[in-house]
């Protein structure tokens, strides 16, 4: 029984709605996978005894969340009532687990930051006997903010993947979320590497590159397990330049990461001594600059997802060819009963 | 209309344009009911309905004709009822000569009048004035064989070359009215202005009628021929008609010359003995209308003030009265929510009649195309005018709207609703109640020491309606007087019951006799609004309906001669022998103890004499007119024609179109060659014009509001994609539309429910064009008029326009602006070589078959017009067209000249062959404006000469509108039967009008 | 939610309901449970008739504070059963949409625009130039001197959406003036 | 992730205590549908809604709306088709019917079992199950005057059977102008509903979806969860100038909230006082039916039933199976050709329904994560 599978629409126009969503919540989407991985971070160079690491990490993680937050606030369209994202806990809305994550994550993330701008300033914030109470909660913050960190890089995957946009639900269900919080390593990895000293960023090498594999396979396998229909818009128009130059970007900058990595093994005792200013700063500048790529590149992979998943909305093609395709994939396989279109 | 086994829609866009009224054809489809749409377009009627049969707009006639060519040559028709309830078996004159014998004319046309006397269309009688009848329908002079052969040649070959529909479309036709006609069964045809906009729109009517009557779907529920009308109230604005030929209650104006006394007037209006029906008291309704109106000034010794009333002497219909504008003969205009800028037919011709007034008010709700024509209309844009030196003084006065005062309207099926009032009106916005009280009182209050005795009517007028604390005026006391009241006695003042409790002698007053009893008892039975699921089917306590709460006319039909039902299906009114009286479903519409069997052996003398077999009440002699004596100006059965401007030859006459039509010979309306003439193809396509549910008429309650303006936010033209091929138009592009009128420009539909006809072995195609745009800056949406493309030529009966066929051309992009817009339009009729003698050639016979219909009339003429008092009340005097003064002078000798290439010389053009004001122009044919040699003195109206003594000159539009809406009134028309069907309510309808607002 | 009592916040409710998904009664605002219909805070409801088509569609205008807050199908009626068309359904903005005029404007001769004016005054000025144009145009007999009693000097155009109290009012002057030109759409 | 325990009573989400009401809904029978667009107008009126788009012809016959939208919430749509369409529509539905339909479910056993997540998320796993258990898809009822049980007849390979039918052609076969008034679903399972973060949207006591825009932030993420296109955030710029014709104007018009989600209420406010959807009734011809959801299915079974019965095989449902991607809708349609050929999409799914599976997958990532950052830091122990 062979359908007539001949792609037809309504005068050409979109079947589903994209959200309205701009820049702002791509930005969103890069900085919150950069601020869960700063967190983490953050948290194993506390431990680890990277206070350059430690410093840049968890203000990166608060910028990142604040910023970020913001800029969710702002694509509102009644951004004075943001508190509404409060009045409910709903497991069925991942914006609803979004918005208690990065609340959760920026108690902890917060208190960080004020214990890291009273240290650099001296101890000279005016605390007075809070301070104590402060700095006494180090611990716990970091292991809390720890805590959301990764649902925060993680979640945005089911964000976009629990809509009827259909490369992103196509994308949610073939592991969107891995490729983001591989991209939320790059992105704090990298960010990391520009900020903080070479020889304490190692870790963050790691994990950047750790994350440039991730993302490079997790990419690729989620379009293989998407339809057609759904992967054009990810690799054609603005869009796919966009994530094609995510994917240069990831490239170079993992091949630097592995470079300064390497050089910082090399040089790792004379680091330690305070070696020739020259190493030092040749190895600075590739960390930095790698760095730099590959945060432009996991900011270009969320700008990317974000646009083709809107641009999967304008032609009803990507809607309704793969949903003709698995209803009759369903029907070949004897499966008929859950069609909403019903003969009798 | 629910109750139809079959309905046929021709003519009308009924989903489109009575979207609630349909309900009834889809719940009759749900019941099984056949839906077939007859029409030009494939529209949102044809949508559900089960098949469409595209025609060529204007040949309706063709069609049905075949039809009851076909019934009457297979015997298909429901002989029982033909015999007992038509004038099937009577005789006509011997006299009397068919369009098969003259080519197309009736006998009895008059060339000198473009004119027919009908003397020998009427009956031939005996002594006692008794119409002789030959039972066995086989007498060559009786109506059933003058009928088949009238049509003989109505065949599907015919149907097939002028109609453009496929024989298996006929074929189905066929098959679909007469399997579901009979006593089991019956078929309702609904039409609109798809047919009254024509220069035939009467006789389509009739063509429906007399096939409705030979199926015997008259009277009978789901039977009939349901108008569809556009107004909330079109129906009691000719009831109690704001129209020049009548007044309420279906009373015409008086007519100079021929209604110089009261008696001569009543007479006309219906006496006993002229009449069987109720028309026979015309004297009691002419008098309380007098006594409402005038009061104590009415007396017996003043004839009740008869003299008060102003007399017509023709035509003043809104088309002559513009005419009469242009020349300067109005001062003032009121315009009460109604917007011609945009509405009326050719637009620009409306528009600078305007420039021409001294004043204008415009009643409305806001500032609609014709408050702002000085302004911003588009002959500003071309130049033509010029806002500094227009000298009309314009008041726009805000009106109030319908929740903002109470009053009846009257639905299409003559249901009179009272409206209760919601809220005040805003601001300064008012009633028209109000406003026109105020008005008076102001008049009277200036004249009130007025010698003159012109001046008198006025003074005299009972004006003393109470006000409520803001001073406004009680509609309920308008709605009382207009019911009627006792005077004096010890009754006085109480409200009438009915219109039988109407006297002659000036103890009873009432403004509107057939409204008599909707104040009965001082309750105001409109605004009655008992639930409809609290009652029966038939709703009697809904609102009042007249005459007398009747809500089906002619219901009688739907039992057998003997008074049982036809079928115990359709089943509705019957004989109980049992109580000696009429009973059923519906209040019996017929004397309630007049016994099936009753004889009369009178002609005439009211409802007293009554058989009991003719249910067709209010016609003269209670019989369905399968051919009418009388009634209707151009022949007493229809004849298909050409329209004007037709590219099509007439196959079946010489006539190519109608010889009686009105025409109006100017430089401003231009016409078309037509079929044969030189210049006919510079016109090559058809438009035909219709509306759209989104939007209502001329706009000006619907493209000020978004909700509806979003819906069509644009004027647009609808083309099949062979003509776009054609043409070379783009989808959803521009296209600009030229006719003799004006060019206008249209976004492009392209649509295969356009369906390119072949017509005589031609391709015709068809444009259509809604209507709803204008152009002004007021409203939410504007757009080109349609209407600036139509021309002025009228049908004879009833004086509405041509809207539905139009000559014309189509060409891509927009159209020019300003000045070069002027000279656009000219190009193209200077390439047609039009001059206003073109198209309008009325005869197209030879000088003898002329001669023989002129000579079958004065031999008839001789002996006298036998039916002719019979009818006069209700019928119309035939003969007596408008074109008198036009046709005068020339209209002989147009033959020669209208080869349409005839150059205008600079000699004088009669330009104004409708202006019944009897100013006539001559001028220059090339310059509007400037050498008005000679105005003729206006007195002198023109006006159809008495000298053929036809009394009724006011009944024309009288019968025309009222036959339009088949009721009471009329009945020439056979309008008789149309009564519409069920109950239902649902009919709507709308009569000619769909151009205005 | 004016005034702000915690365990009225909607987290909290859907923990104390079995509403804890969060998706029914548990995240209803107070405004939302306060809902009615505009219809029922209406002062009055009126039987009224639709101004559009010659059906005669019944309607109910629903009023509130002397203004229309709504207008809609009138299901007692026999002839629409409730129903209304594109039409008769936007009657409400028909009375109540932006930009309705409500002051009477005059434009005199070759003015290039409107003004407003006095509606008192305005009807005194119509009924003056009616009287005037009613004599300028008087005709007292034809030209075979048959009496005519008539003015062709004032014309009229409208009617079919009116009132039949108004029509017959405005019918009755008319004609007690001599007026005879008068016509609506019955004939257009 | 989450160990909220919520019965599986799907459509009942909401929730409601002590409100004995019945599911409402519309059945939209599009094929008696004249596209009059009374039901647009009424909508409006009612709810306030501002006009839509530029007052330009859009280009799709005689639908200058376009799509349901914010201000949109019945919107008809026209169709022009000629004869090879209707014939092909014809055909597609004729093999539909043989398909067939699966026993319906009842209701009052939703609530059997306790499912890992609530509503639509535990529906996700009964729809698929119940979709998979159902396979061939026996129908619970024969729907008209034929056997649809007897042998053959629901062997999709086998179209020859409908033959028997009488399956005379309608009449006007030629050419055709479908019209649609289309309107939110109300989805069993609601997209919209599921992941709005606010409680913005509920699920009312009549088991309809609706927007409450005093709470609304605007977010934006019910557009992307309908599955259906409906639901969509009122902008400012709703009200458009076309910048270029001069001719063309925006409407005077009041915009209220803006900036929140607006779609269809099924006039909530007059549920609650017991009156009819505006829309519903207006509409002349009765194409929009309003009832108890029950009742409105049934009905749509008996008319698609009747329509076949004539030979109109091109009818067919849509919405009236709870099995399907959203668990039924609220609003049941009857249409006559595919739903893409309407833009309602062909298999539409919630999108809640991967949210299980996606949870899983940002756990597994989360946990990959915390892993790799882990590993980073034993790789690179000085």
């Amino acid at each position: 029984m062979v359908e007539d599978v001949e792609f037809s629409s309504y005068y050409g126009r979109a079947i589903v709605k994209a959200p309205p969503w701009g820049d702002e919540i791509a930005l969103y989407l890069f900085l919150g996978g950069l601020a869960g991985g700063s967190s983490l971070l953050g948290l194993g160079a506390q431990f680890s005894d990277r206070p350059g690491l430690r410093i840049a990490t968890r203000l990166t993680a608060i910028t990142a969340t604040g910023v970020g937050g913001a800029a969710l606030v702002a694509d509102l369209g009644r951004p004075e009532r943001f508190l509404n994202m409060m009045r409910v806990f709903k497991v069925s809305s991942p914006m609803s687990l979004g918005t208690w994550i990065l609340s959760g994550f920026g108690v902890g993330s917060g208190v960080l930051a004020a214990i890291e701008v009273d240290r650099l300033t001296g101890l000279r914030l005016p605390l007075g006997p809070l301070r104590r109470v402060l700095h006494a909660f180090e611990t716990p913050a970091a292991l809390e903010s720890a805590l959301f960190a990764t649902p925060l890089a993680a979640y945005t995957g089911a964000l976009l993947g629990d809509t009827a946009v259909p490369t992103w639900n196509a994308a949610g269900r073939n592991g969107l979320s891995y490729v983001f919080v591989s991209s939320a390593a790059v992105a704090a990895g990298g960010t990391a590497m520009a900020l903080a000293p070479v020889r304490e960023t190692g870790p963050a090498r790691l994990l950047a590159l750790v994350g440039a594999a991730g993302e490079a396979i997790t990419m690729d396998r989620m379009k293989k397990g998407m339809h057609p229909a759904e992967v054009d818009p990810l690799e054609e128009g603005e869009p796919g330049h966009k994530l094609h130059r995510a994917e240069k970007l990831l490239i170079a900058g993992a091949i630097g990461t592995a470079a300064a990595e390497v050089g910082a093994r090399v040089f790792a005792k004379k680091l330690g001594k305070g070696a020739g200013w020259k190493t030092r700063a040749a190895l600075r500048t590739v960390s930095a600059v790698s760095g730099a790529a590959l945060a432009a590149a996991s900011a270009y992979t969320r700008f990317g997802v974000l646009e083709a998943g809107i641009e999967s909305t304008k032609d009803p093609r990507h809607v309704v060819e793969p949903q003709r395709a698995r209803l009759e994939e369903r029907r070949a396989r004897g499966i008929t009963g859950d069609s909403i279109t019903t003969g009798v | 209309m629910a109750n139809a086994d079959c309905i046929i829609i021709q003519g009308s866009n009924m989903a489109e344009c009575h979207p609630v009224g349909f309900q009834w054809v889809t719940e009759a489809k749900a019941r099984g009911a056949r839906v077939i749409h007859v029409d030009p377009r494939f529209t949102r009627t044809t949508a559900i309905a089960d098949k469409h049969v595209p025609i060529r707009a204007g040949s309706d006639i063709v069609l049905l004709g075949a039809l009851i060519n076909r019934v009457l040559t297979e015997g298909l028709h429901f002989d029982e009822y033909v015999r007992a309830y038509t004038n099937a078996a009577n005789l006509i004159s011997e006299n009397y000569q068919d369009t098969e014998d003259l080519d197309g004319l009736f006998s009895g046309f008059d060339p000198d009048t473009n004119s027919y006397d009908n003397s020998t269309w009427s009956y031939q009688t005996d002594e006692a004035g008794r119409a002789v009848r030959d039972e066995s329908l086989s007498n060559p002079r009786s109506v059933f064989q003058i009928l088949k052969r009238h049509y003989s040649r109505y065949t599907p070959e015919m149907v097939a070359e002028n109609c453009g529909i496929k024989p298996a479309d006929f074929e189905y036709l066929v098959e679909s009215v007469t399997q579901n006609s009979g006593r089991e069964r019956t078929t309702c045809f609904a039409y609109a202005v798809g047919w009254t906009q024509h220069s035939l729109g009467a006789q389509f009517i009739r063509t429906a009628s007399i096939l409705q009557l030979l199926l015997g779907n008259m009277g009978r529920p789901g039977g009939g021929i349901m108008a569809l009308r556009g107004h909330a109230t079109i129906q009691g604005s000719t009831d109690i008609p704001t129209l020049f030929n009548l007044l309420p209650g279906y009373l015409p104006m008086p007519s100079a010359g021929v209604h110089e006394t009261f008696d001569d007037y009543v007479a006309a209006v219906g006496t006993p003995e002229t009449h069987k029906g109720y028309w026979a008291n015309g004297r009691s309704y002419a008098t309380n209308l007098l006594k409402a109106w005038w009061g104590d000034a009415a007396t017996k010794d003043n004839n009740f003030a008869y003299d008060y009333l102003p007399k017509i002497n023709g035509a003043h219909g809104t088309y002559q009265t513009q005419v009469r504008m242009l020349n300067d003969g109005v001062d003032g205009y009121f315009l009460l929510g109604q917007n011609p800028a945009v509405g009326s037919a050719n637009g620009r011709m409306q528009r600078m009649a305007m420039s021409h007034l001294k004043w204008m008010v415009v009643r409305d709700f806001r500032l609609i195309e014709s408050a702002t024509w000085w302004k911003d209309g588009p002959e500003i844009a071309s130049g033509e005018l010029t806002t500094e030196d227009i000298e009309t003084e314009m008041f726009f006065m805000p009106a109030a709207n319908h929740t903002e005062k109470a009053g009846t309207f009257t639905q299409t099926q003559r249901l009179v609703q009272w409206r209760h009032k919601a809220v005040n009106p805003p601001g300064d916005a008012q009633s028209e109640l109000d406003f026109f009280f105020e008005l008076g009182k102001r008049v009277r209050e200036k004249l009130k020491d007025s010698e003159d005795p012109r001046d008198r009517p006025l003074l005299d007028m009972t004006w003393d309606y109470p006000v409520d604390d803001e001073g406004e005026v009680d509609p309920e006391s308008v709605l009382a007087e207009i019911n009627g009241y006792y005077v004096g006695g010890e009754k006085d003042g109480q409200p009438l019951d009915n219109f039988n409790q109407m006297t002659d002698d000036g103890t009873t007053a009432g403004g509107c006799w057939i409204y008599a009893g909707i104040y009965a008892g001082g309750q105001n039975m409109a605004a009655r609004r008992k639930p409809r699921a609290d009652q029966d089917e038939t709703a009697a306590e809904w609102a009042w309906a007249w005459p007398a709460n009747r809500r089906i006319l002619y219901n009688r039909a739907s039992a057998a001669p003997d008074g049982t039902p036809w079928s115990e299906r359709k089943k509705f009114v019957w004989w109980d022998e049992d109580s000696g009286k009429w009973t059923g479903k519906d209040v019996p519409d017929f004397p309630i103890d007049r016994a099936p069997s009753a004889r009369s052996d009178q002609a005439h003398g009211g409802p007293a004499n009554l058989d009991g077999d003719d249910p067709f009440i209010m016609q003269a002699d209670g019989k369905g007119w399968l051919f009418a004596p009388s009634g209707m100006v151009d022949g007493p059965m229809p004849t298909h024609y050409e329209p004007q401007e037709s590219t099509v030859d007439n196959p079946l006459y010489d006539q190519q179109s109608s010889p009686t039509r009105l025409v109006m010979r100017r430089e401003d309306n231009l016409s078309a060659p037509g079929a044969g003439n030189p210049g006919t193809d510079v016109y090559p396509y058809v438009f035909t014009t219709y509306r759209l549910t989104e939007h209502h008429t001329a706009g000006g309650m619907s493209r000020w509001l978004p909700y509806l303006s979003e819906l069509q936010p644009e004027m647009f033209c609808e083309i099949s994609p062979e003509l776009a091929a054609e043409v070379g138009l783009e989808p959803y592009g521009w296209a600009t539309l030229v006719s003799p009128r004006a060019a206008i420009e249209a976004r492009v539909l392209v649509t295969k429910r356009m369906t390119p006809l072949t017509i005589g072995g031609k391709t015709i195609h068809q444009i259509g064009l809604p209507y709803h745009w204008g152009v002004g800056g007021d409203a939410t949406v504007e757009g080109d008029s349609a209407n600036d493309l139509l021309g002025v030529t009228m049908d004879p009966n009833v004086f509405i326009q041509n809207s539905k066929y139009v000559a014309g051309t189509i060409m891509p992009g927009r159209r020019p602006r300003g000045p070069e817009l002027v000279d656009f339009v000219e190009k193209y009729q200077r390439e047609a070589g039009l001059s206003p003698e073109s198209g309008n050639q009325l005869v197209t016979v030879s000088d003898e078959v002329v001669a023989e219909s002129h000579a079958a009339d004065s031999e008839a003429s001789k002996g006298g017009h036998p039916h002719r008092g019979g009818d006069s009340a209700v019928g119309v005097t035939p003969g007596r067209t408008f074109g008198d003064e036009a046709t005068d002078s020339g209209e002989s000798d147009d033959a020669e000249a209208t080869g349409g290439s005839a150059p205008d010389d600079a000699s004088s053009v009669v330009d104004n062959a409708d202006d019944r004001s009897g100013r006539v122009d001559l001028r220059p044919a090339d310059s509007i404006d400037e050498n008005r040699t000679e105005t003729v003195d206006a007195n002198r109206a023109d006006d159809g000469d008495p000298t053929d003594g036809d009394p009724d000159r006011g009944d024309i539009g009288k019968d025309a509108d009222s036959a339009e809406k088949g009721n009471l009134g009329e009945g020439p028309r056979d309008f008789s039967g149309r009564n519409d069907e069920g109950a239902d309510t649902t009919s709507v309808d709308n009569r000619g009008h769909e151009e205005e607002d | 939610m004016a005034r702000f009592s915690p365990l009225e916040w909607p987290v909290i409710r859907q923990l104390r309901s079995s509403d804890a998904s969060g998706r029914g009664e548990s995240v209803v605002s107070r405004k939302t449970r306060d809902t009615t219909s505009r219809n029922a805070t209406a002062d009055k409801v009126v039987q009224s008739v639709c101004p559009y088509c010659a059906v005669g569609c019944g309607q109910k205008v629903f009023v509130k504070d002397d203004k229309v807050i709504q207008i809609e199908g009138d299901p007692d009626s026999p002839i629409s059963r409730g129903r209304l068309c594109p039409k008769g359904a936007a009657s409400e903005q028909l009375v109540n949409a932006n930009g309705r005029i409500t002051d009477v404007l005059y434009r005199a001769p070759r003015a290039k625009d409107w003004q407003k004016l006095d509606l008192g005054t305005a009807i005194d000025m119509v009924a003056d130039r009616f009287i005037e144009a009613r004599r300028n145009h008087w005709e007292d007999f034809d030209d075979k001197g048959h009496p005519l009693r008539r003015t062709m000097g004032i014309a009229s155009l409208g009617g079919a959406t009116i009132d039949n109290e108004e029509n017959y009012l405005a019918k009755k002057l008319y004609t007690a003036a001599g007026a005879i030109q008068i016509e609506n759409q019955a004939r257009i | 992730m989450s160990t909220t325990t919520v019965e599986d009573d799907a459509v009942a989400d909401g929730h409601w205590h002590g409100s004995a009401h019945e599911r409402k809904g519309f059945f939209t029978d599009t094929s008696i549908c004249i596209g009059c667009k009374a039901c647009e107008v009424a909508c409006k009126e009612w709810n306030n809604n501002p006009q839509d788009g530029t007052f330009e012809l859009l280009g799709s016959s005689y639908d200058n709306t376009g799509s349901l939208g914010a201000n949109t919430w019945r919107h008809v749509a026209f169709i022009e088709q000629d004869s090879d369409r209707i014939e092909a529509a014809r055909e597609s539905g004729r093999k539909l019917v043989n398909l067939g339909m699966p026993t319906i479910r009842p209701r009052s056993n939703e609530s059997a079992g306790a499912k890992p997540l609530g509503g639509a998320l535990g529906a996700a796993e009964s729809g698929s199950n119940g979709a998979g258990a159902s396979g061939g898809g026996l129908p619970s009822t024969p729907p008209m005057g034929i056997d649809l049980l007897a042998p053959g007849a629901l062997n999709p390979s086998d179209p020859e059977d409908i033959a028997k039918l009488d399956t005379t052609p309608p009449d006007t076969a030629d050419f055709r102008w479908l019209m649609s008034s289309d309107v939110c679903k109300h989805c069993t399972h609601a997209g919209c509903l599921d992941v709005c973060p606010t409680g913005a949207l509920f699920r009312t006591e009549f088991d309809t979806v609706v927007v409450q825009n005093d709470v609304c932030n605007g977010c934006g993420t019910c557009v992307a969860g309908c599955p259906f296109g409906v639901i969509e955030r009122r902008d400012d710029g709703t009200i458009n100038t076309p910048t270029d014709r001069d001719d063309r104007k925006a409407a005077d018009m009041d915009v209220p909230n803006k900036n929140t989600a607006n779609k269809c209420t099924l006039c909530y406010d007059r549920l609650v006082e017991g009156d009819t959807p505006a829309c519903a009734q207006t509409c002349p011809t009765e194409s929009i039916k309003f009832g108890d959801h029950d009742d409105m299915v049934d009905k749509a079974h008996t008319r698609v039933a009747d329509l076949h019965a004539k030979g109109m095989t091109e009818a067919r449902l849509y919405g009236a199976n709870p099995n399907d991607g959203v668990g039924g809708t609220g609003s049941v349609f009857l249409i006559l050709d595919e739903p893409e050929v309407y833009g309602l999409p062909p298999d539409p799914r919630v999108p809640t329904k991967d949210l299980p599976q996606m949870y899983a997958k940002a756990g597994m990532a989360a946990l990959g994560m915390v892993a790799a950052a882990g590993l980073a830091f034993l790789g690179s122990r000085r």
